[in-house]
């Protein structure tokens, strides 16, 4: 039995490929509930950082510095009233945020947050991926339908226009990046999530820099797109709340709601990972050709604990910053607590074993975070595009763009 | 990637798939059919899995669940009329339909069995790791020329629906 | 004056509609391609949408039944009165003085304006001239009460449009304009700064001071928000050539302030007809030439920094003297009739008395610009889509309040 | 039971095939025609896809094809549909007998 | 330009003379679309600023109808008045300014007083079933449509 | 020899300067549209300097000898069936090249067409940096100048005949450049109409040398003509030769086809500059003098020629006596100056003929700028009425354009005199008395030039201010990239006539003698042919100067000085409301040419059918629709008639046919087989579904037959 359990951590695979079911689920666990955090995470650090573009606060009742915040909003929403619209379809309005949920988690099966830890390394992961996030518009197609109510509807139909639209853009980006793993000596190519990165590793440099400037083109390309295909600012239209008040999802309420939300953000961080997994190099750490040698793995490997601890310091900072004050003692114990807590996983991710089995999961989720905040930056920034402007930009600019680039990427590989 | 418990999963993705089709030509609701069709349509795609036929799962995931369907979708709410929904939905002729269709059936079905002969029991094991390798080279190998004709087909039939859809081109 | 305005209008009217003349009926179609009239072959079934009047776009209780060919608007309907409170009826029970405070409640946004022009008005009636130094303060806080709508306007504007930041930078700055409103007369919003004969408080201490330290902190500013939007490309997507009107148009439909200036009309009431002391100040009207959403938006930041500059003025050499003049206790205006209106930051702010010679007014007409400027939104966007809807309310700048009164 | 062999896979062809000419025959909504036309095709295609696993993989090529004829069927057909709507009102097949002359 | 309406209209312009410097004239309704054709066409009037209406429920001739005008090549205002009584109808000015589409209906909305010809005459700020236009001297400050109030709001009053 | 063997860049660059233009200028800044096709141009104006001076080496061995690239056939067949026969039966190819030549005569244009419109081009990114369109304007000029350079450059009619249309609509694009003012698109409408039928009389003339020579090759027509095979008078050329003189009258402006340039000036000063003034409208100059081997041969057109010229410089002159607007004027100054090259070239004087085009590009295309320059300080104003006193104000443009005056008057020692003078010499020692007509017409001519160009002077320049107060306000001289060019245009204006400082004057005629190859084997047919005295070749000229000269130079002076002093006279100090003498005088007379003769009144009711007396329109169309009611009122009568007749044997005979055959005969087995094939029909119900079952029926019983057999 303990053979069964330890067989996976000394294997140099996933274990879905494995055949490991008890690793497996495991990985499905770690992965459900580390995007539920970050979810969370999200939550608290939209509203922060948004607010502080803002020149505001943001949240700072609920927890020190709002930390608490998101969670005291995921109760509100549990608890709240579940409204369903009279005239509704009950059924496919049911359906709907189930549909979305699972799609948005379904992709991260395939995800590599490392080496070998992916729940499993399909063969054709990067079309699964693209093929199964592009389902959840089907969710939001259901939703808007089911509402039975106008705005819903257009919000559902813009939806669908422009999530097939942008989905061709993507397409062609990513099938640029597939030719670039084909550049090896056999010749071969791969779909593999895994197989990707691997041929970043052999190739000696991340996609985004390969062909200069190609690869560059294709990354910024599938970053437009992906914002679009998310319903992210700029290209929030089909809940644009000062026209459709909230699009699609304007007739859900309480915990469908939040299923909603959920896996708006849970879609981000999968095209996040898409992104970083095809162009920047995913799990690998940055400067592994020029840096190298034993001495630099070693100090990359600390940063993710050094880091953690950064973060700490961040938190003690804000505690002795806090007002000495009656009212404030709370807050600032639970501060403290928070920074305890992050120093602890630092002091953790210093420990020789875990520290080289994590620091590919934590190169990978930098990554993606760096995309998210990227998020967040262009909703601060940007106005938000009229629909036949999106429609242009995704048909009239990216497409062709699209097109040249993968051309382009296939004349310069085979020379 | 080996499958797990093939025969109950083959048993239950075909139980889906059919129920689905079922479902397809009973809902009185479009949408319904639509959604009952999205889900034929991943189990079948299940079924290429057990076939061994990854790469063409993922294109029926890609292309038909993801792209067809959210055409019809997109079209039924088009011309979602709630009239169509309270007339008769069967035309005239359902029953002679019906009668020739399970005629069809149990013709099918008494051939395969007369000729079960002709298939192995025993599948050849198929590579499943080079699948999509290998129908690359094949679309670009020997299937050139249909890939080709492929392509205009689908090119004519952009224009087509444009021209069709458009108010004024 | 010099009314070199004439021939601006007259000649751009003619460029715009051909003869001059007759006014008949406005071309509506003039930049309009509607094409929902050919059922030769295709035609989608029209839909109709209720927006408001809860919608987070229609600032406030406005309602706008929308008739859409998919997106693109075939026509709209505004439906209002969600906040009449008959104000009209309310100045026939009400003495002059008392009836005072209620105009603060129309325009909530431009609450001194609105208390300017009835102070006027009463006074035009009477006879009677406001001191030089309650003219001045009047123009400052007219000038920065200009200056706080044209902010709000910015920041739900830009909202609308999908811009969230500039809608707290604006607040933040407006905050700066209240704090100067409450310390002179101890209210934020609906200030009720002016008397009837002048100004009520002389200037607390500093007010100068801290009126010249708001406009150098503010001028920044709104380099700030122009650096945000003006050139931002999805902005110039979203506003350029939306919801155009023209010059004839604009006056065809009484359509005034700077909806009026930004479709390349020269008139601005503060120059064309000078009150308080506008006519000893130095500043532009800003124009636009196209008449669009992005012309509009143009105008308004260039009015923002006239309005600063006729502060800065004021400022500078605000005399002294009295600030109230002689103005009987009890006000009984002889029988007769007066218009008066001013510049209000949303146009042609007008006010018809009728006095029958007691305390209390005959009748008071209050000739609104959100109300006459609303009419324009139905030609503006026709042919337009849903988004551009948003962005015509947003520029039209109405306040609900005013509107229904 | 016995083990899954290809006979299993053909007869599960072959129902949907009839699912999908019982539908195409008696329905009067077009979508509706339109979706058993999907289903024929998935038929066909599981027929492809399964028989590969005895000959090769042109069975797979070939289901690539037909998916790729399905989609410019969905395509046009939606097209024409659209146009229809548009002219009559009416999704009913019964009164698309335009070829009647 | 007075003189010369006087001149054309001699005895359909009942006054026309300046109070507090702001220039206003009377006159009869009949002439009313005549008058105002003129004064758009001919005297460059070519922005209506305003409609409104006074009531004097003691006069014969209950309504005095104002029609607020501006030009931009004179820079200068003028008041057309006429005074009409209850139930008669006075041609509407939509076709002249399409501005004065609102308020028309404004003025019908308080006060009762049709416009022939207007394109769309229906209330405006008050809902559509409302009885009663409360602008007039006899509708009472906090008087109400109780009926409407019952019915639409499902209260007993609206105060 | 580089620049020679690259002489297909000249035109090729400015078509690329015009090419980007299209394609990308929307999106070019204005410093980068600029850039590109001032640039262009110049790069243009520098090859062809450097490919004139190695022409003039090359020509050194061979005198006059031309330069020919052939860049590769055009139209062509080397298969002889297509091949088709000239008169006499000999097979000639149809053969077109895309080939350039270059010689004395095309130097001159390329030399002054690159140069000048360099020049302007430069003066334009000055006077056109505030206007919409920029990019659209510099391309069309580029576009001109691929044009024009093709024409002058062409070896071939056809060539030629496409830089001909080039111009052709260049010249109507640019007209109508402000094509939102109604005015400007129908003045290029009207020129673009008016050219047309010139093109016409071009194309046929083009037709007939290519039947009657059988080649189109500029050198191989000219060596034919040359070759002494036609007699002098062969009706064929003469018709051939009135044809494409017809075309010149349409691009250069010369009675009856010259109402469309004075309207062409509805477009932007410099394009009037370059294209109404200094290079397109002598297009038709060049074509008569690149054509002068045929023309010689038919002197029946060269008189036309002649007269042609010398009634439009006279008429032409006469309107511009009392016109007010300022580019009005100069645009009948144009029409007459083209006038008098005509002439020049119609009394044989081809080189004569040729220097005036040289140094009338100089002083008109700067007359044209430095009213471009008047109207952009007055904001716009075109009407000498309102101008005045304005010497002090804008002192550059006053001064280059008293130079460019001095210089179209006919004083010397400036530009105009040199070759105006030549002309009028060369009018009057041509024999026979209808000549010294010609000359007389000619004197008054420069009488009158003088008289207006020094009106206009005044006018603008002088006399009190009569400009609005507004207007007064804002004048300014111009930027310095207008006027540069004006200056560089005024040196060129005092120095151009220099080349052809002629024997009498103690010079030696350079221009004369550079030119001369092209022309001297004419006049040695002439004398050959014993019309000797129609052309004063330069030999003879060298051989002695008559005192006679003299006192033609002395008389063409003097009434320069004289029209100089009218005006002065006149117009010195003109005050707001001052009077016309003319109109004073002679009332009538003034309203007739302010009426310009009331031609374009006349070609209205002639042509255009818009005018009409009572019911009747007149001209063209009201014989058209005299002959239409004669057709219906006449023939259409007999021809009913005889219809009815027809149809009342036809009433009879259907009657038949519907009961009798139809009924019983046709109908009747058509019921029948109706009635039978009820049950075939069910095939083809139009129900899809319906197919689709019995498809599937069939289908079953095709697999039930396989199954069990």
């Amino acid at each position: 039995m303990l053979d069964y359990i330890t067989s996976y951590l000394r294997s140099d695979t996933t274990p879905g490929q494995a055949g490991n079911i008890l690793w497996a689920v495991v990985y499905i666990f770690l992965i459900f509930a580390g995007l539920s955090v970050a979810v969370i995470a999200m939550n608290w650090l939209e509203r922060k950082i948004l607010a502080h573009m803002q020149v505001r606060l943001g949240p700072m009742r609920v927890g020190p510095h709002g930390l608490l915040q998101p969670i005291a909003d995921a109760l509100k929403l549990l608890i709240k009233e579940d409204i369903m619209p009279a005239e509704a379809d009950k059924f496919v309005f049911w359906m709907a945020p189930l549909v979305v949920v699972m799609t948005a988690f379904t992709v991260f099966v395939v995800v590599p947050f490392g080496a070998t830890h992916a729940v499993t390394d399909m063969n054709i992961g990067i079309l699964f991926m693209v093929g199964v996030s592009s389902l959840s518009v089907l969710g939001i197609v259901m939703a808007g339908w089911a509402s039975n109510s106008h705005y819903p509807l257009i919000g559902a139909l813009r939806s669908s226009a422009q999530m097939v639209s942008y989905e061709i853009a993507m397409g062609l980006a990513v099938v640029s990046a597939i030719l670039m793993t084909s550049l090896n000596s056999a010749g071969t190519g791969t779909l593999s999530m895994i197989g990707i990165v691997q041929a970043q590793q052999a190739q000696h440099v991340w996609f985004v820099f390969k062909f200069f400037p190609l690869g560059m083109i294709a990354f910024f390309i599938f970053a437009i797109a992906m914002v679009a295909e998310t319903n992210r600012a700029p290209f929030d239209l089909p809940e644009a709340e000062s026209e459709l008040t909230a699009g699609f999802h304007t007739e859900y309420s309480g915990f469908r709601w939040s299923l909603f939300f959920l896996a708006e953000y849970s879609a981000m961080i999968a095209v996040s990972s898409i992104a970083v997994t095809l162009w920047l190099g995913g799990w690998l750490r940055p400067f592994s050709n020029s840096l190298t040698g034993d001495t630099w793995e070693m100090v990359f490997s600390l940063i993710p604990g050094l880091s953690f601890l950064a973060f700490a310091a961040m938190c003690f900072l804000g505690v002795f910053r806090m007002p000495k004050h009656r009212a404030f003692r709370m807050q600032t114990m639970g501060l403290a607590g928070f920074g305890v807590l992050l120093g602890g996983i630092g002091l953790l991710l210093f420990v020789p074993p875990v520290r080289y089995r994590v620091q590919d999961i934590f190169w990978f989720s930098a990554k993606v975070a760096i995309s998210m905040y990227m998020y967040i930056w262009y909703r601060g920034t940007f106005p938000r595009y009229r629909f036949d402007q999106l429609m242009k930009v995704g048909w009239k600019v990216l497409l062709p763009l699209g097109i040249g680039v993968l051309v382009l990427t296939a004349g310069v590989g085979v020379l | 990637m080996q499958p797990v418990a093939t025969t109950f999963f083959f048993y239950f993705l075909a139980a889906l798939t059919l129920a689905g089709g079922v479902l397809v030509i009973t809902r009185k609701n479009p949408v319904h059919s639509a959604l009952a069709l999205i889900i034929a349509l991943l189990a079948q795609a299940g079924l290429y899995l057990m076939l061994y036929a990854p790469f063409v799962a993922g294109v029926q995931i890609i292309l038909y669940a993801g792209g067809i369907m959210v055409l019809f979708l997109f079209v039924i709410m088009l011309v979602n009329l709630e009239r169509s929904q309270r007339e008769e939905q069967f035309n005239k002729q359902w029953l002679l339909g019906i009668i020739a269709a399970t005629a069809l059936g149990a013709l099918f079905i008494t051939i395969f069995v007369r000729g079960r002969a002709i298939f192995p029991v025993h599948i050849a094991a198929v590579a499943e790791e080079s699948n999509t390798q290998e129908i690359g080279l094949m679309l670009y190998g020997n299937y050139m020329f249909t890939f080709e004709i492929a392509s205009l087909l689908l090119l004519v039939a952009i224009i087509g629906a444009v021209v069709m859809a458009k108010k004024r081109i | 004056m010099s009314f070199y305005e004439e021939t601006t209008i007259h000649k751009r009217m003619d460029a715009t509609a051909g003869a001059a003349g007759s006014v008949k009926t406005i071309d509506r179609t003039s930049h309009l391609e509607l094409d929902h009239h050919d059922k030769t072959f295709l035609d989608t079934n029209e839909l109709v949408i209720n927006m408001g009047p809860q919608h987070p776009a229609t600032h406030g209780v406005l309602r706008v039944i929308l008739k859409l060919d998919g997106e693109k608007v075939l026509g709209t309907e505004c439906v209002i009165g969600y906040l009449h409170r008959g104000v009209e009826k309310i100045a026939e029970h009400r003495t002059y003085t008392m009836f005072n405070p209620y105009v603060d409640r129309m325009d909530y946004v431009a609450a001194v304006s609105n208390g300017l022009g009835y102070c006027e008005a009463v006074e035009k009636l009477l006879n009677v001239q406001a001191p030089p130094r309650a003219n001045y303060i009047r123009v400052i806080l007219t000038e920065l009460n200009r200056l706080a709508s044209h902010m709000l306007w910015l920041g739900t504007h830009a909202l609308d449009i999908g811009a969230i930041t500039p809608l707290f930078y604006t607040f933040r700055d407006r905050e700066e304009i209240l704090k100067i409103f409450e310390k002179y007369c101890g209210a934020r919003l609906t200030t009720h700064a002016f008397r009837i004969g002048g100004c009520s408080y002389e200037t607390y201490d500093g007010f100068e001071r801290e009126v010249v330290n708001f406009v150098n902190f503010v001028t920044p500013k709104i380099d700030e928000y122009e650096e945000l939007l003006t050139t931002n490309r999805i902005w110039v997507e979203r506003t350029k050539g939306v919801g155009p009107i023209t010059a004839r148009e604009c006056v065809a439909l009484g359509v005034t302030g700077p909806v009026l200036r930004a479709s390349g009309v020269k008139w601005d009431l503060r120059k064309a007809q000078p009150y308080a002391a506008y006519s000893d100040f130095d500043f532009d009207i800003p124009v636009g030439e196209n008449g669009d959403t992005y012309d509009r938006y143009l105008v308004r930041m260039q009015e923002m920094r006239q309005s600063l500059r006729i502060i800065e003025q004021a400022v500078g050499k605000i005399p002294a003297g009295p600030i109230m003049a002689k103005v009987p206790k009890v006000i009984k205006p002889a029988v007769g009739e007066i218009y008066h209106s001013i510049e209000a930051p949303k146009g042609e702010l007008g006010y018809f008395i009728v006095s029958d010679g007691s305390t209390q007014p005959y009748r008071i007409r209050v000739r609104p610009p959100s109300f006459v400027n609303l009419q324009a939104l139905d030609m503006m966007v026709r042919g337009q889509l849903v988004a551009d809807v948003i962005a015509v309310i947003g520029t039209l700048d109405i306040v609900l309040g005013e509107v229904d009164r | 039971m016995a083990p899954i062999a290809t006979i299993h896979y053909l007869i599960v062809a072959a129902g949907l095939f009839v699912l999908g000419v019982t539908g195409v025959l008696t329905r009067r909504n077009v979508v509706i025609v339109l979706m058993s036309i999907e289903l024929i095709l998935n038929a066909v295609n599981l027929n492809l896809v399964a028989f590969s696993r005895i000959w090769g993989l042109h069975g797979q090529v070939f289901a690539i094809f037909v998916i790729t004829d399905a989609a410019a069927e969905a395509a046009v057909g939606l097209g024409i549909l659209i146009a229809f709507f548009r002219n009559k009102e009416t999704v009913n097949v019964d009164e698309i007998d335009l070829l009647k002359w | 330009m007075i003189a010369k309406l006087k001149g054309q209209y001699g005895s359909g312009i009942h006054e026309a003379s300046t109070y507090l410097g702001q220039n206003y004239m009377i006159v009869e309704s009949a002439m009313i679309p005549e008058i105002l054709q003129i004064l758009r066409d001919e005297e460059q009037f070519d922005y209506c600023v305003d409609i409104t209406t006074m009531h004097y429920p003691e006069q014969e001739k209950q309504f005095e109808i104002v029609w607020i005008l501006y030009s931009f090549a004179r820079n200068e205002r003028i008041r057309v008045k006429t005074a009409i009584a209850d139930g008669e109808e006075i041609p509407s000015a939509v076709p002249l300014w399409p501005a004065a589409n609102w308020l028309e209906r404004e003025v019908y909305d308080m006060f009762g007083i049709r416009f022939q010809g207007h394109p769309d005459m229906k209330r405006i700020l008050l809902p559509d079933g409302w009885k009663g236009h409360p602008l007039r001297k006899d509708y009472g400050i906090i008087q109400q449509d109780r009926d409407w109030v019952q019915i639409n709001l499902g209260i007993e009053s609206g105060q | 020899m580089f620049f020679l063997s690259y002489i297909w860049l000249i035109p090729l660059l400015p078509a690329a300067g015009a090419a980007l233009m299209f394609f990308f200028g929307r999106s070019l800044q204005k410093k980068t549209v600029s850039a590109i096709c001032v640039g262009s141009v110049a790069l243009a104006f520098v090859m062809a300097c450097g490919a004139v001076w190695q022409y003039t080496h090359y020509a050194q061995q061979v005198p006059g000898k031309a330069y020919e690239r052939v860049l590769y056939t055009w139209i062509g067949t080397g298969d002889s069936n297509l091949n088709y026969v000239t008169r006499n039966g000999s097979p000639a190819p149809v053969q077109a090249d895309v080939g350039f030549l270059i010689d004395p005569l095309s130097s001159i244009w390329l030399l002054f067409v690159t140069g000048v419109g360099l020049l302007i081009l430069i003066y334009s990114t000055g006077y056109m940096a505030h206007e919409g369109g920029y990019y659209r304007f510099f391309g069309y000029l580029n576009l001109f100048m691929f044009s024009m350079l093709t024409l002058i450059m062409a070896n071939n009619y056809l060539l030629m005949f496409v830089g001909w249309e080039g111009v052709g609509l260049c010249s109507y694009l640019l007209i109508g450049f402000y094509f939102h003012r109604p005015s400007a698109s129908t003045a290029a409408n009207k020129a673009f109409i008016v050219n047309r039928i010139g093109d016409a009389g071009f194309l046929l003339g083009m037709f007939t040398i290519a039947w009657y020579f059988g080649s189109l090759r500029l050198t191989a027509v000219s060596q034919l003509a040359r070759s002494g095979h036609f007699r002098i008078g062969d009706p064929i050329i003469t018709a051939a030769t009135l044809l494409l003189f017809i075309g010149a009258c349409g691009k250069s402006a010369q009675i009856p086809l010259y109402v469309w340039l004075p309207d062409a000036m509805e477009g932007p000063t410099p394009v009037s500059a370059l294209i109404h003034a200094a290079t397109m409208v002598t297009a038709g100059v060049y074509m008569v003098a690149r054509s002068n081997a045929l023309f010689v041969l038919a002197p029946g057109s060269m008189k036309t020629v002649a007269f042609v010229g010398a009634v439009t410089a006279i008429f032409a002159a006469s309107i511009g006596l009392v016109q007010n607007d300022i580019k009005r004027v100069l645009a009948y100054s144009t029409v007459s100056q083209l006038g008098y090259m005509f002439m020049a070239l119609g009394v044989g004087a081809f080189a004569a003929g040729v220097f005036h085009v040289f140094t009338h590009a100089f002083f008109k295309a700067l007359l044209f700028l430095g009213s471009g320059s008047v109207i952009h300080a007055l904001s716009g104003e075109q009407d000498m009425r309102n101008m005045g006193d304005l010497h002090r104000r804008i002192p550059i443009t006053h001064w280059t354009m008293f130079i460019a005056t001095f210089a179209i008057a006919g004083i010397p020692p400036f530009a105009g005199f040199f070759s105006k003078d030549e002309i009028l010499w060369q009018a009057w020692s041509s024999e026979g008395g209808a000549y010294r007509l010609l000359w007389l017409i000619g004197f008054i001519t420069a009488l009158m030039t003088a008289f207006y160009m020094f009106r206009l002077m005044f006018l603008t320049f002088h006399g009190q201010p009569r400009m609005s107060h507004d207007v007064e306000h804002h004048i300014h001289e111009s930027p310095k990239s207008m006027t540069i060019p004006l200056i560089t245009l005024a040196i060129c204006a005092i120095c151009a006539g220099w080349l052809g400082w002629p024997h009498s004057l103690g010079g030696s005629n350079r221009f004369e003698q550079f030119v001369r190859p092209v022309f001297a084997k004419e006049a040695g047919v002439l004398q050959s042919e014993g019309a000797a005295g129609q052309v004063a070749s330069g030999k003879k000229e060298e051989e002695h100067t008559n005192p006679l000269e003299y006192g033609l130079m002395a008389l063409s002076v003097g009434a320069a000085i004289v029209g100089w002093g009218m005006a002065w006279r006149s117009y010195r100090y003109a005050a707001k409301g001052y009077n016309e003498p003319i109109a004073v005088k002679v009332p009538a007379l003034y309203r007739l040419l302010y009426n310009k003769y009331y031609v374009d009144e006349g070609y209205d009711y002639a042509f255009t059918g818009r005018r009409k007396v009572l019911r009747t329109r007149l001209g063209v169309m009201g014989l058209g629709e005299g002959a239409s009611w004669f057709d219906s009122h006449v023939i259409d009568a007999l021809v009913n008639d005889a219809g009815g007749m027809t149809r009342l044997a036809g009433t009879l005979s259907s009657w038949w046919d519907k009961w009798v055959i139809d009924g019983l005969l046709v109908n009747g087995p058509a019921v029948l087989s109706r009635l039978l094939s009820y049950p075939v029909r069910l095939v083809q119900w139009g129900l899809v579904q319906w197919y689709a079952l019995v498809m599937v029926v069939g289908l079953a019983g095709f697999i039930a037959y396989y199954a069990w057999h």
